[in-house]
């Protein structure tokens, strides 16, 4: 098979595999969809208050947080997957909560690689909104809530920004996830594509295993697919971003 | 750093699967051959259908894969000549200690995994369409079974992704003997059934990629590569690597 | 009358260079207290300290009656009562109508009362009919106005202008003086205001300051100062001379 | 072994590597700096004349690319070393340049992935840059050069922002370098950790490859070493960002 | 005299709103015109026209000879050879004098011209000494008075001037006219100044326009507009009546 026709097949199967809204590929995409979106919303609602800390809280060793932050936007995936991993297993110190190969251990791990990534990013966009603003607040016998909900819609464009980069990062994720994970789909999933449900299958995890198998073409339309929902987040964030 | 040694004079790309890598073998044959040669391995690990693929798309010279029935296919549509058989060993059934659906006792492979479809106990499927998991499907073909249900979970995994799933899981898992003895000592998991000859057995092939699809392939040197698996002499390495280390040979060489 | 303000050997440096000298000033409840004095001599800083945005380097800082330590609690307490005007007003990229009223909603105004007060006090400034207009698109003027309007919608008990008329046409400029009278006749507002216009001064303050390089050389009652200043120097900026 | 144990074992470890400076992690070392470092330059030397023209020229469909560019944030990184792969592959349109398996291949990989990144965040910074900094540039003469050099001053803590995070992806990835550059190391290494040296080796490909034989410590080690690469720059570039 | 600016028919609408009516208008070389009127009816806007900021809706609008179209060409050779003073500044982020070097570093001028020229221009206006200090903490009347220098120092042919002394005490006001005059005098600078300062018009302006509600309702030379002005709204405007 020429390498272009993997590329037109895939972009082909992609199309089969949406319009025949096939099960096993819902149930994967739903999957990818719930454990990113879930690990990004809780790694927005702890990244935001956390960049609104960093950047309003005066406290020694502050500069030294912000500089760790930001080299938490450069952990490696397996890295933070292995390190959940031998919390999590039944041997580590929270085994006991049973949660190794689980849904909520993806979260867990995607939770950890992006918050960094939201606050860093949310971390530059309020220290872009001018001092004056925050001055006014204050002035106006706003508190400390008042000067966050401000800067918020001040710096709106780059929050949005950042939460899209995590999200993005999130649904593309595939080191940590695989670990911790386990990549499981149900039943009748043996035979490939078309059958089974998955269990912590996503659309990123079942894209290397497609891989491995050298099943180029369905890996391709796995990936369209991903970058699909991707781009349908963009596009409707778009709108809200752009009214200014 | 300088990452190119200095005397090298031609580089032989191999595309091989993740028991060869993991076990250590290949990498013990490949400096022998650097030596007795004057060549630099490029060595891609990766799982067997991607290396056969890998192959088949000419970026690699040589492939060293265990899918017998792949490679068959691969061979007819003219993407590798020479395919020349190197060596075998056996998968294994391995599983917890206490054996709960009871394999020790059966009689053949396809009986074994029976028993375990029958008490619903958790089995951990690689899914990823390699040599194993390609044993694997036919071994239920056999025992009649299409395995469903939540006791029977795929990973689409390597071998060893695979092992340490089963031994959390406290599952079962079919794996080929070389990547269990080197993770032993990293699981709980012990080898439950194995007697089955017919069923288990795991044949390891050589093949070059043809030179008539890649001009640019390194044919001549495949071919170097693929006469020194089949020496006598490697043949021997194979015999007795694994001995020292776990006390009995990973692999059974072919022509000795 | 009542002092509100007690300022005793006010020291402020800014990068080593002391930018207000050993100021000791009262300010009464409800009096009209002008700040004049030659550009950069250091007005703004002086309102700002009165608004705790900057700690004095040294000196004592008294409000109403009790010293000002500047814990987060105490400034909101003492801005809750008072609003500073700034020169350069900062604006909220928000509508008229919603800048105005935010001093209000941070009070926890009703909805019904904040839409009242907003109008009334956008009708008193001349922007009558520009509620939902961007207030980012204002001319330079209206912005003033507007932040006029946003900084006594909710009748501080103090209120603190740093230049409030500067970009403001002569109608424009007796209609803010004429409110700035009212406000103090009707209210028994205090009010500090910094300005360059010394007609303005003699039109609607009551005392007067002359600060000059820092140093406040002369405090004297505005009949005072114009007919008789105490201060050579204040004599020549009063008349437009050079005095540094 | 208990699981806190691959935790210490695998500090122990990374300090051990490091201290004997072990020639082996030393040219894995160098790869991923290598490929990294090369794939950020050239990415940021991409994105942010990019973001730059994305914010100032005029164009039908400028939205429309912008959120191309956002999507981009989001693509899987085994997707972009699929498609890098069948496009190198000799099989593949460029496979004359004979790349596939080469750190270059990596890099390209890498280039793709990382762009969308730090073009999608330095826009949000350079939307942070008042309009009023911009039309300054322009009335006194600046060409478009001229608005760039400033806007990239006003900007640099978010332009600074994105490049790092642009790296700490790059340095973190593993999806897409695993496929096209092959993970290859020169033998002696296969076997493990102490002989050989990398040629496509990197510490996330390796970290996966230890990950899959079971060997967490050394895994654990390796990530550490990242994690102090990534933050050695981190602190080397706070000193940039902080000083304003 | 020759004509510089000429101007037909402008109209300009913001939102819908017509903020410039119906505008004729004809402004020669070497003189100094000044723009006056109520805050929020156009002058602003009417500069920003001039220096190609806004683009007429409507009519037509010619410098030096030719129809302005506005090609970024075009822009940029008329801005060389002009200059706006916004009216509220916007500062750099660098000290006051690569504030002020601005201009003449864009036009390329050697090391120690550019030197000589900012020493001076800062000395014209009262800021030397303050070299080295960051635009960003100036003063109110600093920063206008650098702004001033900034707009200055590379000798523009035609000054566009928007409240050049709102911020400034009497001294300072003096020494800026006499500036203005004397760089007119001395270069033959054609200079448009929109202005609240009445009296200021009076002392350095040749004509005079009055702006109500964006329309140009009489252009008269400053000995006939204050004496007998034709048009009973400027009448009332000069006497600071309510006009709309
Ligand atoms: N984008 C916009 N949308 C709606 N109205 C606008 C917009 N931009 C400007 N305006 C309005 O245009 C009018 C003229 O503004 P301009 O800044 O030219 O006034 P000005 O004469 O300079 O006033 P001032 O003396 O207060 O500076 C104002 O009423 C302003 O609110
Ligand atoms: N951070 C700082 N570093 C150095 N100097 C500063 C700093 N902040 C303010 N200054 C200086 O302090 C002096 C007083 O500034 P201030 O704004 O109080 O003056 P002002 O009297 O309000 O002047 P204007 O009438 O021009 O508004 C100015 O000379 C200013 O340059
Ligand atoms: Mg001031
Ligand atoms: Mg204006």
């Amino acid at each position: 098979m020429g390498s272009f026709e993997f590329l037109l097949d895939g972009i082909v199967r992609a199309f089969e595999l949406i319009v025949t809204l096939n099960p096993y590929i819902l149930s994967i995409t739903g999957v990818s969809i719930k454990v990113s979106g879930t690990a990004t919303l809780l790694a927005a609602m702890t990244a935001i208050p956390l960049a609104f800390a960093l950047s309003f809280v005066q406290f020694r060793g502050r500069h030294a947080v912000i500089t760790l932050v930001n080299t938490g936007m450069g952990l490696p995936p397996v890295f933070v997957g292995l390190f959940v991993f031998v919390m999590l297993v039944p041997a580590g110190p929270l085994g006991f909560l049973n949660r190794i190969f689980t849904p909520e251990a993806m979260i867990i791990a995607q939770y950890i690689l992006i918050t960094p990534i939201i606050t860093g990013i949310t971390l530059s966009a309020i220290k872009a909104v001018p001092e004056p603003i925050i001055e006014t607040v204050y002035t106006l016998g706003g508190r400390e809530k008042d000067v966050v909900l401000t800067t918020l819609l001040e710096a709106r464009f780059g929050v949005i920004t950042a939460v899209l980069a995590g999200l993005g990062r999130a649904l593309a994720e595939v080191g940590a996830i695989l670990i911790v994970g386990g990549n499981i789909a149900y039943t009748g999933s043996v035979g490939g594509i078309g059958e089974g449900l998955s269990y912590t299958r996503t659309l990123t995890t079942a894209i290397t295993s497609e891989t491995s198998k050298g099943d180029i073409s369905t890996s391709i339309a796995l990936g369209i697919i991903l970058i699909a929902i991707y781009l349908f987040v963009n596009v409707a964030a778009g709108f809200f971003r752009r009214q200014d | 750093l300088d990452s190119t040694p200095d005397n090298a004079t031609e580089e032989l790309r191999i595309s091989t699967t993740s028991s060869t890598c993991d076990t250590g073998i290949l990498d013990l044959l490949n400096k022998e051959f650097e030596n007795a040669n004057n060549a630099k391995i490029l060595t891609v690990c990766q799982g067997t259908g991607k290396a056969i693929a890998t192959g088949e798309m000419g970026a690699a010279d040589v492939v060293f894969v265990h899918a017998p029935a792949s490679e068959l296919t691969a061979v007819e549509k003219g993407s590798f000549i020479n395919r020349t058989y190197v060596m075998y060993n056996y998968f294994v059934i391995i599983g917890p200690g206490n054996d709960p659906a009871g394999i020790r006792a059966t009689e053949n492979a396809p009986e074994a995994l029976g028993m375990i479809a029958g008490k619903e106990q958790p089995f951990i499927s690689r899914g990823d369409d390699s040599g194993t998991h390609n044993k694997e499907k036919a071994i239920w073909m056999a025992a009649n079974i299409t395995p469903s249900g939540t006791w029977y979970q795929s990973v689409g995994k390597g071998m060893g992704d695979t092992i340490m799933t089963a031994d959390i899981r406290e599952a079962y898992t079919l794996s080929d003997r070389g990547t269990y003895l080197a993770m032993k000592d990293k699981t709980k998991l012990v080898i439950l059934f194995e007697t089955d000859k017919e069923y288990l057995f795991n044949p390891y092939h050589v093949m070059a990629v043809n030179p008539e699809k890649f001009p640019d392939v390194k044919y001549d040197m495949s071919m170097k590569y693929i006469n020194f698996l089949t020496s006598t002499e490697v043949q021997a390495i194979i015999r007795d690597y694994g001995k020292d280390k776990f006390d009995e040979p990973l692999f059974t060489p072919a022509l000795i | 009358m009542a002092e509100l303000f007690r300022i005793c050997n006010l020291t402020k440096t800014f990068a080593g260079k002391d930018v207000l000298k050993n100021i000791n000033l009262r300010i009464y409840r409800g009096e009209i207290f002008a700040l004049i004095g030659p550009s950069g001599t250091g007005k703004t800083t002086f309102l700002r300290i009165l608004n705790l945005f900057e700690k004095p380097t040294n000196g004592i800082f008294e409000f109403d009656g009790k010293p000002v330590n500047g814990t987060p609690l105490e400034k909101n307490r003492i801005r809750q009562r008072s609003s500073l005007l700034f020169q350069t007003p900062a604006v909220f990229n928000l509508s008229v109508f919603d800048n105005v009223a935010y001093g209000l909603k941070v009070r926890g105004f009703d909805k019904s009362t904040v839409e009242k007060k907003v109008k009334e006090a956008l009708g008193i400034v001349g922007l009558s009919g520009m509620e939902t207009q961007k207030a980012r698109t204002l001319s330079g003027g209206e912005a003033q106005r507007m932040a006029f309007a946003r900084a006594i919608v909710y009748g501080p008990e103090v209120l603190l202008l740093d230049e409030p008329t500067a970009n403001l046409d002569p109608y424009n400029v007796a209609k803010i003086e004429e409110l700035i009278r009212h406000i103090r006749d009707k209210c028994g507002t205090t009010i500090v205001i910094a300005t360059h216009n010394l007609p303005q001064v003699k039109r609607i303050a009551d005392r007067v300051g002359v600060l000059l390089e820092g140093k406040l050389i002369e405090v004297n009652s505005v009949g005072g100062i114009f007919t008789s200043p105490g201060d050579a120097r204040s004599a020549a900026f009063l008349k437009g001379e050079m005095v540094y």
